[in-house]
Order: structure tokens, then C-alpha cells, then sequence
């Protein structure tokens, strides 16, 4: 459990143009490990709409099953929140866009959530362009159900139970961008300094926003040819099928520069490295961000940033010429054809 | 030959090939007999596939009104080479077989029983069109022209439904006007019109209408203001959701920038189509999906987190013939127990039985208030054999006064106005139903985590024992509210006393009364009750109450209504009979009369025995 | 005080913190009293996190061999300051609160009933060991040392255990011992040892085992020949696949090149589990998946076309508390409908209910020999009490004489024999049960093309009514070879004789067990029937039949077990009386007891009103 | 209905290396539309089988739901079939092979049953490498149902109902080799002579083959624009929610030379221009395949041949470490650790 929160509240706390302090934008306590990754992204979440002076009851907040698809809750309390089903809020996500074009949707899901059972309906929303910020709070690893490993798990890289992962990791990015996403990031959940500002210029965008973030499991993702880590505990306990013990951790965090590359050493002794996208790149070229993807990734390095945007889409409800008013405002006068219509369609059918 | 001699009461086949322009035809056959005033009953017989495969369509006419199906066969027309062979066996002793005789039929096919019409289809058409397409399409409107001579059909009725359908495109009137004429002309030359099978004016009609069950419930749909549909296409719910967008494109666009108020999406499968009626239903706009069996498997999992986290669904399943892929263009009732207790764990569903198109209409309308006011799923189960065949039905009406029952829904205002703690699963009322809030409504409060995991009264989130149980008893008590909310049951009582029931719903209904007429001639007097909702209200309780021996008629191979009238109203099962049908095909009244002759058969034997 | 005094009946509660290493020295605890002859129930009750909530591990142990869960914490020890308060309300009264003094207790919070035994585990950590993991972890050996001092069990045996466990981790077997000793001498000179509670040594364990069922089952899945097993992770079926995977190590790989003789399959959903399930044993091999309700409900299509297809499939289904998300972490017996009659249209489905880890093996294995000669799915419905906590348990054992039972199977040199033409689903046997082919058998003859869509004995498509009705009516008569086939149920006729019975099945047993003893204690004399598949045999109808009122005891809201006896036996609703537990956690003899009572209560009413 | 063969057998037709006529490896008569392009590809599957010298009992020929997944029955009448259900073939594929690694497994679908519904299970069965010819015939649209768009429909297209479609189309061997597939073809239905090498390649290559075919719908992928296709149909007589009328079709075909683009007029009158990769083309360079894609597709054009190929891949079995022989053929002796390990295992457990 993480305690990310302050009970103290300062009187005079610094507040956004619609007067609200950021505390107004938090959720109820977390329940995730202490540490976790996923944390840091509610905060980099509550944050982000503190400073893009988002209305939180006008957003609408949904996610799948998981230790991701927890974390709703866990921020925007004063939003509607829906934790659906595993691996199918995107379905849920889009109806609910089609009632209300005018929220703001903010889905969460993780990488078991979206890259295995949710694969289809992510591909879909995806393209679709329906209108919502989609977050995938990526560990490699199911978090919830203890470890296996995720589809976006890279191959050779190693799980609870020491097998490596046989199969290629799927890029997310990578797989968006070619499914038409028109707003493409990726960061780090310790890098709040890139985070927030990506979650905000998501918030703007119309259309499908999706950001991959990179966010430790400090249980679960761990690697045995690591000195540290649990497996050191499972020397000393010998492992029963329940997962008994669980090292408190450190949220992790980072920071660095535009156009430099990160080592970033994961709880389990692991190093990650990040290379962030510098002033020059060019965010609307697709194919040049698709080899650019595939570059860094041969080299074993992991872009960050904004990588793709498209700002002249057209959203589901413009696909479809929906009415710009929210289909959930209209009133039975302006749905119901009434009893004179139906009385000349019956005319018809005689 | 000793031909069957009948006026108004007719089964004419048509047989024909998929994909070869004969639905028109036979529509336009069928509708001439409907504005003759006289009830009709048309059923499309077709393959699962596009086009190639034999395919029929079978009219029945009966001034009793009789709407079910019956069986043996007073007039072929076969114009399908294929199934021509079987065709001919397929036609009562006595019967015509009517065919395009352009090449001679084998003699071996000859029946002596049958009255051969050869009609030379191919070489009118060949003589009279030029077009290749024409050519094809025409033989299609010939038969009926000669059918109009050989059943007696008034011809300017046929005229004038041609000159209705194409006063657009005009100039397609005068040919196929030439196609009857030539039919007409022929059999009235070479043959005895009309010939020992004829109809006749009645005035039977009214002002019903003549639609398919599919349109009706779109139109329901659109009435009762859904503006989200969520589909994937599945035979045979997909004309129910292509007629929703008809509808709307009549209705519901700007006529000054064509903006639309409604929204379909084509989703990419159904767990998808449901997941975003529960996500539209839970922003609070109407939504719908159709579909068929393997849709409603697939949506099993969505149903109970609508079940559970009390987010108003409404489901169309368009039943066809089971399990697995089963049949997909024929009937069954097969879907019953699937959606009363669809998904795991302890849940169960509201269904509806709509009966006619203007039920499916009704009830298509009603399953949006129902959702809403109980905040749960409401599935609506039609038939291939409703939803995809034209019948004949009440118009369609609609009280202008009546409003839309959004249920307990909380706006800004009352929201402020509340001086206790809110509470989205705090039962307030006593009924079970708690109040919702719409997301977006009030800046401060009101808002809620909806999820299909245990909570408390308060939405929030426990794995407390005593709090699960009490949210799962009151989902139990909302089961009981439903029961007070659901549409009554239809009871038509004999005139004399009987402690003899008869159960049925959906299209069962059209054969039943049938049957019942029929059975009371045989003094098997049987009071009837046609169920229209579940859970079961009180006064079905009481019917079954009130008999000591109640059939169940159903198009099933496991009784599946059966089941749940024993299970919810805990009947002895041995008070409730199963009549069965389910080889894909409507059930007709002589099935049910044989199979409840054969009940008593059988029981009196054991019992003497 | 009015200290409870016991000897060999207790039920001790231990309070911990998700993932703070508990679970081992909680095993340990249990282990012990288990090597003590001592009949032992440990259950787990975890929250649906990963670290940081309240979770508790109880142990109750009964010299009369009640396995049940039982209400009344004796003993509780508390190492969670976050679940503190309400662990100390949760002692009987007359009990003892076991806790870290390192930091004082709330004054308010001590209760005049309790005895408050303080243990420094905190303290003695830090003085005794410098590893901080150390310090964190053996807190939870310590109370185990005390505990032995506390409750007299004998230290040996506890040492004994922590030398197996470490034989290859030697340099760990001081300092756990060290800790145990701490606990130990601390309470000695702290506390009245042994207090009023104490365990004695007995003998009756005998020659059982001690081992949770998920690992059971796994291991007769092993023993079964299963070589493919495909699954998506949910809780709290994940570790039935984690044990199968674990033997398969052991006793599947090739000594000298590592090849393996089995494929594990992480499937990306439950769908495609079960297909990958359907593909493999269609292609010959034993498959299996695990999952629990919401992959229930995503398998639903799948098990549609097995049944329809006759392609045989072993389900292990570890039930968790539902409808939808429900309880993850909490037990509960509620997709019996779900299963019985998963998928649309008419089906009905195979299913086996375990109560002990050794069933779980036996029916494991059995699974794959029925769905094989049945060519159908086979459930066995197993729950999370069962599934991941540890059961004394008779051992294992194997026949090495029993031969796997593959059905009806045609080899290359049996269709080269055939004289006749060979249909697929050709019921040449009477039974319903058609012979099949494997893919890749014979180079011309057997092959056939597998569909869920109507097709006539020779697996031709067809559309016919007739075909398609004789295929479902064979799959009918195959249900009644089933009856035949599956397993029966147990019966334990009371000493005299009564009209009265108890029917139970899965983990309700131990329950029901108890129960039984203390109504005739009431006397209410009831005889026993557990029921170990569906569908159900004729010796379960007989039961039902000389009973005048059958309680059904179970662990879900709807009384699903009834409503399949009542459906499928015709018996009278009133005849079944319901006995149900539906919170999250076990059903207890005092619940059913309970509701006996109640049931007399109210009818001697009625009956007297 | 499509008559593809002739009763007549030749006394002395020519035979295989095993013996075996071209006609041994027909299935039954298809009962698709006349002029089909599915029909093409069964029969061109035929062919190839045929020249390969495949042993038909020892292929499984898998399918899901549509009127592609109806044509396994129509080749390789003495290969086991499976019509499985509608988007979920790629999971009871790979069953079937865990089951038996000697078999050969063809897979068949339509672009509804893998972009649509199957997406999913497409995606996974790729990255796991299954070792399978998959081959989408893929219409753009749904045929069994009727005419309704696909994923696969390119922008703008016009379905049946002449609403355009919205959305970008899904291009299948992008998405396939981006996942990791490992021999990556398109072709189309009316080009045997590029078609039938292809899947003979195909069915050597041991991994996951994919070949998305170009199968015109004659009847539904209809362009009201066009003056031809059964708009005009529709003029004579109104449609009914039935189709009513399906004009009889002759097969599209088409040649022509490796290098050059040619236009193929469909029955609806639209056009198509293909493009066939030249000999120089390097099949190995997947970042150069998915640009060239990119490209063509831009000039709207279809890049047809095989694409990708990389011939060193584990398949599914070998990432898994299975053993050599056929899992279904092993006997109770292999498998079953027998009674004594039990009573050692008893004894650990007390
Ligand atoms: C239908 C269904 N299958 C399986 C599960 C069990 N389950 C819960 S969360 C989860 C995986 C979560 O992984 P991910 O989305 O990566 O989230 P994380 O916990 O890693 O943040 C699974 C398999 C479920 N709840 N529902
Ligand atoms: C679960 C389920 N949903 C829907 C259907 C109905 N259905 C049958 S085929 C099909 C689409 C087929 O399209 P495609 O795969 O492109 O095949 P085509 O007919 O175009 O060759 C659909 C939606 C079904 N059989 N099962
Ligand atoms: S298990 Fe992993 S993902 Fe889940 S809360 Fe703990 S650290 Fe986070
Ligand atoms: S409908 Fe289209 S895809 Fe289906 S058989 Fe006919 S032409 Fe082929
Ligand atoms: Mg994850
Ligand atoms: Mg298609």
C-alpha cells in the first residue's frame, strides 16, 4: 500500500485558474506495493489535469482489470470512474464516448489488459480515433495475478519463474502508429518531468491519445540473475504458491535531458535504457517514427517522448456526423418521431 | 385426379434459387393476397449462404386467421432445377406443381396425384426482353402473373402494388406490368383458371399492417430514443439493426446539415457491441445491440458485470437454431435458459417474448424503460422466424402523453437538494433499486467507481463478507421489484371450464391457437396463457395454480421455458407437459395437437397399465 | 477470567499483511500439528491485492476430524496494527489476543474477556538478527516458537520440519531455529505455558497426506497423460496450471536433452485457451485448461461447439466468488448453472465436483477418460477453499493395471477392416456415443470435416430438418449413456432409519459432515448424499425418492444444485429444501444447522397457523 | 454455386511424385457464389499441394466463420477439417499443432474473421510463431452476413450500402510482419501464376506463413459509383432486406510480370492496381518491407509477392522445447509416472 498522500493540507495551497488546489484532483488511498510504478503515474495523472485546469466531473475515467486498472480510483475522486472487465474497457470506454462527446475519457489499462485479452478492442479504438487519452501502464509483467509474463515482455527476459520469454515483445507504440493513432508517446513513470506534460498535450488532443508508460513492478518483474530482488527472500523462505513476501521499494525516478539516452536501474538490478526524443524530431513523419521505433529498439534502447501526432484527424463522432450536442442530452421531443409518423408509416406497410 | 379443392386456405411453396431475384416476386405475391383481405402468412426457407443454394418461400392463407405454419404443400412453384426432384415429392396427393416447362421435365418425376402447370418462363422471357439481367428477373413476375389466373387473385391489386413500389422509377412499371400479363395470359390459355385452389375477397385486414419483427423492434427503438447501437453482424438479428438505421436516417437527421442524432457502431465483435451498450447505458444514453446465439455466448461476461454493477443493457437476441453455430437461417426458442442465467455466478436476466411485429415494436420500446427503471439488462427474444419473415400484425401506435421511464436517475439539483449521504447502492426505497448518477452531472457530487467487484452501499470498495451479502440479497430483492414491472402475461380463458393449460410465447402463439381450436373440437378444452416476460408475474403463478396439467409448447429440445417455470414458480414438475419442436422449422398446430394426444395416450395407458 | 479450555478443538486466527513473508511460518504452524496426528484446516483468507492489505490464515484443529470451517476464534495472533482493532473484537470471548508489544496497544482497545499475550517480536528481531529482510521476516517464526510453548505443541516437530525444508539450504536452518526458540523461551517466561488452549499429540492422521487441491488436480492431469495444457491466468485457478507445470518438470522431461513431453500454453485470453484445448484434443492429444467464472463465461461459445462438434474438453473450473468480478480472493460454489448448460442453444454439459485434494486428482484424471468415451467437454468444478488451501487428504494413489480410456477411437487398421461406409457421427453402438478418427490416422480413409453447423452421419453439411434433428436427439441419448458413465455420488445412511436427507457436494462436505452429527444430537436424523457429477445418477434419484424432504446444502445465492435436481429429476420443488451460504467464506456446520432448525421452525408453524 | 471441376477423369491424368492426381487433392463442390475469388484460392491450394507433393492425411486444414472459412471443404478431401467458430481458428490451430508438430496445418479465414473478431488470436498466434500457412482471403468485407464493411476496407470505400467507409484500413501483412511473422506474402486470387508458388513456399517455410490473397466479393463489395455491379440490379426491382438478386460471375484472373503494376478491373468496375515485387527485391529487411508497403500504399497501390522471409525463426515448439515426436502419439508408458513416484510424492507430503 502506498501512501501518497499528505493528510495536511496547507491553508493556502496554490490553486489552477479554475480555483482548485491539486489536492482537489487526488483519488483515495492506493492499494498497489509501495512503490509500485503505477503510483507514480496517478500522481503524474492528478498533476496533469491540476495544471491543464481540467473540470474533473467532467472527465470520465475507465480501465480494465489489473493492478493498473485499479488505480482510477486512485485519482480525479470528483470523476465518474468504471473498472469494467479485463481486457475490454476500450468497448466500454467508446460507448460512453458515443452517449457524451463532450467528457473527457481517460482509460487506463495495463500491458496484460490491452497487449493479450484486450488486443482486439485496443486495435479497434485505436482505429477508430475515438476521442480519449489511452494509457497503458506497461510492467512486462501481469502484476495482479502474480507475475506471468505480458505480451510487451521482451524476448529473453525473465519472469518470477526464471523462464525467459520466448516470443517477441510487442511495441505498443509501434503497433498504434500503424493502426492509425493519431497521438503517439511513450514515457517513463518516473519521469515526471516528461510524464505530465505528455498527459496534458494528450488531454488536448482529439482523437485517440495513446501513451505507453514504462512502469515498474517492483514484485513481480524480477530478474534471477539479479543479486537483488526477492529471490534473495526466496532463499530464505522457500516459496509456496502464494507470493509471501514482498520488500517495500521505493517509488523510482528519473530525469534527463532532450536527445540523451537514461540508464535507469529497475528494482531487480535490471537496466533499462531510455532515449528521449530531442527538439528536431519530426512528430507528424508516420514512417519515419515507425523506423525510428525499430532502431532504438535493435539497439536495445527504448524511445521516449512524443512520437507521433496528427492534429487534423477526425474523431469517431465526426466519422459517424454525429449532432455536437451529447446524444445523452437529447430529450424525448427531439428522439421521438411520435404518433402522427408512425400512424403514415403503418400507411405504408398496408 | 381428385384435386384439393379450397378456397382460402391455401399453402403455396415457392421454390427457388438463392441470389436469382425471386424474393420480390414472392413479397409481391404475398402482399397482393394481404390487400385482398386476407390473412397471410410468408416464410422465407433459405440457406446459410449467399447465392446458389435452393431456397424457399412458403404463403400461407387462411381466412380462420391461422398465421402458423402448416404443413402439406396445396401448390409448388419450382423454378430451381436443383431441388425440383425433391420438390415434387414434397407436394400433397391431390396438389399443383407449377414449373418453367422451357425443357421437359424428366418423366420419371410425373407424379399421378399431382396436377402438373408447366409455364415456359424461360422462353417468355427470352421472347419478350432483351436485357440478360431482365431476362432472369422477369421469370420471377411471370409465375405470379399466372398465378393471378390460377388462384384467383384480383389483378389490379397486383398492379397496383408495382405501380406503389416503383412510382419513383417509373419507367420500370410498364415491364414488369408486361411480365404479369404475359403469365396471366398464358395460364388462362393453356389451363382451368381459376383452378380448384382459390381465393377470395374477405375483409379480414382491417387496418393491420404487414411487416417483419426486426423492422418493428428498430422502430421501437427508435421510439423509445435509443440513439447508441452497438452491433456485429450475426443472421438473423442484422436486418434488425440495418432497419434502425433506416429508421433513423428518416428520423433522426438534420434535414438542414444531415448532423445525426444517433450513433451506430459496426464493433469488432459482440463482446465489443455490448461493452459499448453497457458503457453508453452507464453515460446515460438509450443503447442496443442485436444479435443471435453465438453473440449472446460471447456477450455472457458483460452481462453480469451489468448484472452486478447495475448498468441498464438492452439486448436483442433474434434467436436462431442451436447450439454452436447450429442452423443460422432457421427458428428454435433456443436461447432461454442462456440469457435468464447468463454468465457465471449467481445472476439472472429480465427477458421479453414479443409475439408480432407490433409486440416486437412494444417491447423493443418497453425493454428501455425496464433496463433503466430496474438498472439491469433486459433482453428481448425474437425468432428468425419473427424477426426476418414478414407478418401481419396490429399497426403500430404510440401515446403522444406517454414519457420515457429513465428510473432513478439523480440530476444536479437533486443532488443538492439531498441532506443525507448519497449512496449508489444505498437502498433507500425498499424495492432493491438504488439511485444512480449520470457521469458529468454535478461538479462536486454524485460521482462514484462503478465495478463488478464487492462494494458497499457507498461504492466503495470492500471484501467485507456482510457487505457482499447484502448487495447480492438486494439484487435478489430488485428481482422481486421486476416481477411487479414486467409485462402481464396474455390469458384467454375456453368458455368452458378446464383444468387443462396451455403455455407458449413468442411465434409459438400463432400455432397454439391453432391447436386449441383444434383440441377443443377433439373435447380437449384447454384454457391458454402466453408468457411475455420473465421472472414470471403473479398471475402466471396463479395459472398454473389453477390446472392441474399444464402443456408447455415451446421450439426447443430441452423445455428450456419448462425449466424455468418449474425452477422460479417451484411446480411439481410433473404438472407442466413439454411440447417440443426444434428441427429448425416453425412449429405447426398439428405437432402440438399430436403431441398432446399422444401425452394422454401414453398416460392413460401407464395409468391403466 | 473465564478462560475457554480446550484441548485439540480450536480454531487459532493469524492477522498479517499481504506480502510480508507470513505465509510460510503460517504453514509451518499448521504442518506441525498435522505431524501431531492432528486433524488440521488451514485456510488463507487474502485480499485481491498484491501487498500491503489485512490477510489472515486460520487454522482449526478437531480430534473429532471436523474439517470445516468453524466460527469462534480461540486464539487470535495479530501482526497487522492495520486490521488490529478489529482482530481483538473478532476473539471469543474467553480467547487469547496474541501481538507485537515492540510498540503499546491502544488503552481502549484491550477487552476484559481477552487474555493479552505481548510478544516483542519487533524487538527480538532487531537484537537478534542484522539483515533487514531477516529482522522483517523471522517475527513470523518467532510467534510460531511461542505458539509451541502456548499451545504445547512439540518442538521437535517444528524443527524437524524447518530441516527438510532448508536440507539444501543448510546455513538457514540455524537462524530459524534461533527464532523459534526466542518465541519459545519469551513465552515460557513470560506466560502460564501451556495456556488453557493446548493440542495433543493422536493418531489420526494415519497415512494422509497434506496438500492443496489446485495441486492435486494438476498432478492427476499429469497422471492422465495430458500433454497440452493452455490457460490464462485468473485467480484462483492460476495455480492449478503453476503445479502442472511443476510436475511436468519432474516427471516429464527428458533426462538427457531437457525435451519436453507436454506443451504449456499461455493463452492471451480464455477464448483462446479453450480453443487451443479444442484444437488439441481433436488432434488427439489430452488437453486441458483452468480457469474460474469470468473465463467461464468467456469459454461459453467454445464449449457450445465441443459439445455440438463432439470434440472432447477438460475444464478445470476453480470457482470464485461471483456474479461478474465478484470476490477473487473468496470461495464460493455458484457457476454450477453456468456450467451445466454453458453456451447458447441446447446444451448440457458434463461435470464433476471434488471435495478433497485426492478427489481432485481421481476426478482429475477421470475427467479425460469421460470426455474422451463421451466425446464431449467435461467440467470438474472445483473452488478456491479446495483449490488453495491446504486438506488433509487420503494419499494418492494409481492402479498401475489402470489403462487410460480413450473412447471410441479408429486406429489405421480398424477403418481398413470396416466392411461399412464409416459416418462420423454414426451411432452404429446404440449408445449415442459415434466412433471418431484422428487426423493424420490413414492416408484415404477417416477423414472428415469437423463443423459446429448441422451435418448429416457422415459429417456432410446439410440443412435438412430431419438430419439436424436426429444429430441433436442422438446427442440426447449420449447424455443418458453419460448418466451411466460418470461417477457415483456417496451415500452415508444414518444408523436409523429417517425421511429426512442432506445432499452437499464439493467442499460443502465437511460442513454437512459436521452438521449431520450435531442435528442428530438435535435429533434430526438425516441420511447423506453427496453429489460427485452431473448428470446425476439413477442411485441419486432413488435417494431423492425415498426421502420425504432433501436438504441441499451449497454455497451460492440461487440454490443452483437444486434447481438441476429439480430440473433434471422431475422432482417436487418442496420436496428440496434449500440450505445456502453465499458470503465469500466457507460454510460452517452452525450455518446449516441453522437453517435446518429454521425450516422446521417455519413450517411447524405454517403448518400449526 | 461454382462447378470448378469436371466430372470427366482422364484414363491417364498426370500424377505427383507420390502418385497422386491433381484430383486427389480436390475437396467438395463449394457452394459460393459463381465467379468467387475464394474458389480461386482453393483451387490454387489444390494445385499447390499438389506440385509439392504433399501427403493430404497428413495436413489439417482449420477455419473460423464466413464464406472463406466455408472452403476447406472444397480442397484436400482426404485432410482432416475443421470449421471452428467465427475469429477463433488461430487458438484451435494452435492446439491442434501442440497436439502433433508433424502435421501440416493450413489455416483459412476472411479479413471479418481475423481483423474483425479474430484480431486477437491473429495477433498471438503470429507472435508465438505457429507453425501454419495462414492465408486471410480477403474481400473487405463480411460476404456470409452480407456485404457489411471489414477492418481490412480501405478508407473511403464504398460498401453495399454506400456509406463510405470511415476508417483507415487495416493492412494485415504490415500488422503481421510488425508481429513478428515469419514469411509474409500477398497476392491475388486471380493470379495463379504468382499464387501457387507462393503457397508451395509457404508450406515449406516453418514458422508462421501468412499470405493475405485479394479475393474479390462478386456480390457485395459493389460500388454504387460503378455502372456496372448489381446497383443497376437493384433499380429493377427494390431490394428487400434480402439480397435478392447475385448476378452469375465469371473468375478474375490476371497476369503479369514480376516488377510491373498491374490494373485489375473488379466486377463492380472499380479498379486495382497491383504491383508485383521484382526479382532484386530483398525479402529479409523488415524495416525496408514495412517502408515499401507504406509507399505503395500511399500511391495507392497494392505491393504484392513475398514480402518477408526469414528462415532461421523457432516456431511455437521449439520456443516451448518440446520433444521431437508427435505429443499425441506418445503412450501411457511416456507419460504417466506410475504408482511408486506417487507413493515417494505421498511421502513428501506428510
Ligand atoms: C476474464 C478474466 N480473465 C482473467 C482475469 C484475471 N486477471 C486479473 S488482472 C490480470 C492481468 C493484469 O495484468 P496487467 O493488465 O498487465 O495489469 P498489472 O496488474 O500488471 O498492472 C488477469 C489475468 C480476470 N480478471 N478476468
Ligand atoms: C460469434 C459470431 N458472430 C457473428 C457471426 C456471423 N458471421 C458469420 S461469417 C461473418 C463474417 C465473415 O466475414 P469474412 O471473415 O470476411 O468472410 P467472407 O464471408 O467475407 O469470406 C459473420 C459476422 C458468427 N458466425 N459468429
Ligand atoms: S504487483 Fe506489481 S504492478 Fe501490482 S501493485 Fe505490486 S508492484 Fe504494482
Ligand atoms: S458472398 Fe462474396 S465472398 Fe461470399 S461466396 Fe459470394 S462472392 Fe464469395
Ligand atoms: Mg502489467
Ligand atoms: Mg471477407
Amino acid at each position: 500500500m502506498t501512501f501518497i498522500k499528505s493528510t495536511f493540507r496547507h491553508p493556502e495551497l496554490p490553486t489552477n485558474e479554475l480555483g482548485f488546489t491539486r489536492q482537489y484532483y487526488e483519488g483515495v488511498l492506493s492499494t498497489l506495493c509501495a512503490g509500485c510504478g503505477h503510483d507514480s503515474i496517478s500522481a503524474a495523472i492528478v498533476m496533469a489535469a491540476f495544471e491543464a485546469n481540467i473540470e474533473p466531473h467532467k472527465v470520465a475515467k475507465l480501465s480494465g482489470i489489473g493492478c493498473s486498472s485499479k488505480t482510477p480510483a486512485y485519482f480525479l475522486v470528483n470523476s465518474h470512474g468504471f473498472n469494467t472487465v479485463h481486457g475490454r474497457m476500450p468497448s466500454v470506454a467508446t460507448g460512453a464516448n458515443m452517449a457524451n462527446r463532450d467528457l473527457q475519457y481517460i482509460g487506463i489499462s495495463g500491458d496484460g489488459d490491452t497487449a493479450s485479452i484486450g488486443m482486439g478492442q485496443f486495435v479497434h479504438a485505436t482505429r477508430r480515433n475515438l476521442n480519449i487519452l489511452y494509457i497503458v501502464e506497461n510492467n512486462g509483467c501481469y502484476g495482479l495475478t502474480k507475475g506471468q509474463d505480458s505480451a510487451t515482455a521482451d524476448r529473453g527476459s525473465h519472469s518470477k519463474k526464471g523462464a525467459p520469454s520466448p516470443y517477441e515483445g510487442i511495441d505498443l507504440c509501434a503497433l498504434a502508429l500503424q493502426l492509425g493513432a493519431t497521438f503517439v508517446a511513450r514515457s517513463f513513470s518516473g519521469d515526471k518531468h516528461q510524464l505530465i506534460p505528455l498527459i496534458k498535450a494528450a488531454l488536448k488532443h482529439k482523437g485517440f491519445a495513446f501513451i505507453d508508460v514504462i512502469s515498474p513492478c517492483v514484485t513481480f518483474n524480477n530478474n534471477p540473475g539479479s543479486t537483488k530482488g526477492y529471490e534473495h527472500v526466496r532463499d530464505h523462505l522457500a516459496a509456496t504458491n502464494t507470493i509471501d513476501f514482498v520488500p517495500e521499494r521505493k517509488e523510482l525516478t528519473t530525469e534527463y535531458a532532450e536527445g540523451s539516452t537514461q540508464q535507469v536501474t529497475l528494482h531487480d538490478g535490471s537496466v533499462m535504457a531510455l532515449h528521449k526524443v530531442d527538439k528536431n524530431y519530426d512528430v507528424s513523419n508516420k514512417s519515419a517514427v515507425s523506423m525510428s521505433l525499430l532502431d532504438y529498439s535493435e539497439r536495445g534502447e527504448i524511445l521516449t517522448g512524443l512520437l507521433y501526432h496528427d492534429e487534423e484527424s477526425q474523431d469517431l463522432h465526426q466519422s459517424l456526423g454525429t449532432t455536437d450536442v451529447p446524444l445523452n442530452t437529447l430529450k424525448e421531443s427531439d428522439l421521438c418521431p411520435g404518433g402522427d409518423a408512425l400512424n403514415k408509416l403503418n400507411q405504408g406497410l398496408r | 385426379m381428385n384435386n384439393v379443392t379450397a378456397v382460402n386456405d391455401l399453402v403455396i411453396r415457392f421454390a427457388n434459387v438463392n441470389g436469382t431475384g425471386s424474393a420480390s416476386a414472392n413479397d409481391l405475391f404475398a402482399k397482393s393476397l394481404f390487400r385482398m383481405g386476407l390473412p397471410v402468412s410468408p416464410k422465407n426457407i433459405f440457406p446459410s449462404n449467399i447465392q446458389g443454394l435452393p431456397t424457399w418461400y412458403e404463403v400461407r392463407v387462411s381466412d380462420k386467421g391461422y398465421l402458423g405454419r402448416r404443413l402439406n404443400v396445396d401448390m409448388m412453384i419450382s423454378v430451381n432445377p436443383q431441388s425440383m426432384e425433391k420438390d415434387i415429392k414434397d407436394v400433397r396427393s391431390g396438389g399443383y406443381f407449377v414449373y418453367d416447362n422451357t425443357k421437359p421435365l424428366a418423366q420419371s418425376w410425373f407424379r399421378d396425384d399431382v396436377t402438373f402447370i408447366g409455364l415456359p418462363l424461360t422462353r417468355l422471357c427470352l421472347e419478350n426482353y432483351s436485357d440478360p439481367r431482365q431476362q432472369q428477373l422477369f421469370k420471377n413476375i411471370i409465375y405470379v402473373g399466372a398465378l393471378s389466373a390460377l388462384l384467383d387473385i384480383e389483378f389490379d391489386v397486383i398492379t397496383d402494388i408495382i405501380k406503389e413500389k416503383f412510382a419513383s422509377k417509373e419507367k420500370l412499371i410498364p415491364p414488369n406490368i408486361l411480365a404479369l400479363e404475359l403469365g396471366r395470359d398464358f395460364a388462362k390459355a393453356n389451363y382451368a383458371c381459376p383452378s380448384t385452389l382459390r381465393v377470395e375477397r374477405r375483409d379480414m385486414i382491417g387496418d393491420k399492417i404487414l411487416i417483419d419483427g426486426n423492422s418493428a423492434a428498430a422502430l421501437g427503438a427508435v421510439y423509445a430514443g435509443a440513439t447508441v447501437a452497438a452491433w456485429y453482424p450475426i443472421t438473423p438479428s442484422t436486418s434488425c439493426v440495418d432497419a434502425f438505421g433506416a429508421y433513423c436516417k428518416q428520423y433522426r437527421e438534420d434535414a438542414e446539415d444531415g448532423k445525426k442524432n444517433y450513433a451506430i457502431v459496426q464493433a469488432e465483435d459482440e463482446l465489443a457491441a455490448i461493452g459499448m451498450v453497457v458503457g453508453a447505458m452507464w453515460n446515460g444514453a438509450r443503447a442496443f445491440t442485436a444479435t443471435s446465439g453465438p453473440g449472446v455466448s460471447l456477450m455472457s461476461e458483460f452481462l453480469g458485470l451489468a448484472y452486478y454493477a447495475e448498468v441498464p443493457v438492452v439486448l436483442f437476441n433474434i434467436q436462431r437454431t442451436g447450439p454452436s453455430t447450429g442452423m443460422p437461417t432457421r427458428t428454435q426458442q433456443s436461447d432461454v435458459i442462456a440469457c435468464a442465467y447468463a454468465s457465471h455466478g449467481d445472476t439472472k436476466h429480465v427477458l421479453l417474448f414479443p409475439s408480432t411485429p407490433k409486440e416486437c415494436f412494444d417491447m423493443a420500446a418497453e425493454s428501455f424503460d425496464l433496463a433503466e427503471q430496474l438498472q439491469t439488462p433486459v433482453i428481448m427474444l425474437s425468432d428468425l422466424d419473427l424477426g426476418m419473415n414478414d407478418w401481419i400484425s396490429e399497426p403500430f401506435a404510440w401515446d403522444d402523453q406517454r414519457e420515457y421511464k429513465r428510473g432513478k436517475v439523480l440530476n444536479a439539483e437533486q443532488l443538492d437538494e439531498l441532506t443525507e449521504r448519497w449512496g449508489r447502492y444505498n437502498d433507500t426505497d425498499g424495492d432493491g433499486i438504488p439511485w444512480r448518477t449520470i457521469p458529468g452531472t454535478h461538479p462536486t457530487k454524485g460521482s462514484y467507481f462503478t465495478r463488478g467487484a464487492s462494494r458497499d452501499e457507498y461504492a466503495v470498495y470492500t471484501e467485507d463478507s456482510a457487505a457482499y451479502k447484502r448487495n447480492v440479497d438486494r439484487l435478489a430483492l430488485k428481482w422481486e421489484t421486476a416481477k411487479t414491472l414486467v409485462l402481464e402475461a396474455e390469458f384467454r380463458l375456453a368458455a368452458t371450464n378446464t383444468r387443462i393449460g396451455l403455455m407458449y410465447f413468442g411465434t409459438t402463439e400463432n400455432a397454439a391457437l391453432e391447436a386449441a381450436d383444434r383440441l377443443a373440437a377433439d373435447d380437449v378444452v384447454v384454457d391458454l396463457c402466453r408468457i411475455r416476460s420473465f421472472p414470471f408475474t403473479a398471475a402466471i403463478e396463479e395459472f398454473v395454480g389453477e390446472h392441474d396439467l399444464v402443456f408447455v409448447a415451446e421450439q426447443n429440445r430441452d423445455a428450456q421455458m419448462r425449466t424455468l417455470l418449474i425452477n422460479e414458480l417451484e411446480v411439481p414438475p410433473q404438472q407442466l407437459a413439454a411440447v417440443l419442436n426444434y428441427d429448425g422449422m416453425p412449429i405447426t398446430a398439428g405437432n402440438i395437437c399430436e403431441q398432446v394426444h399422444e401425452y394422454f395416450a401414453t398416460n392413460e395407458k401407464s395409468a391403466a397399465g
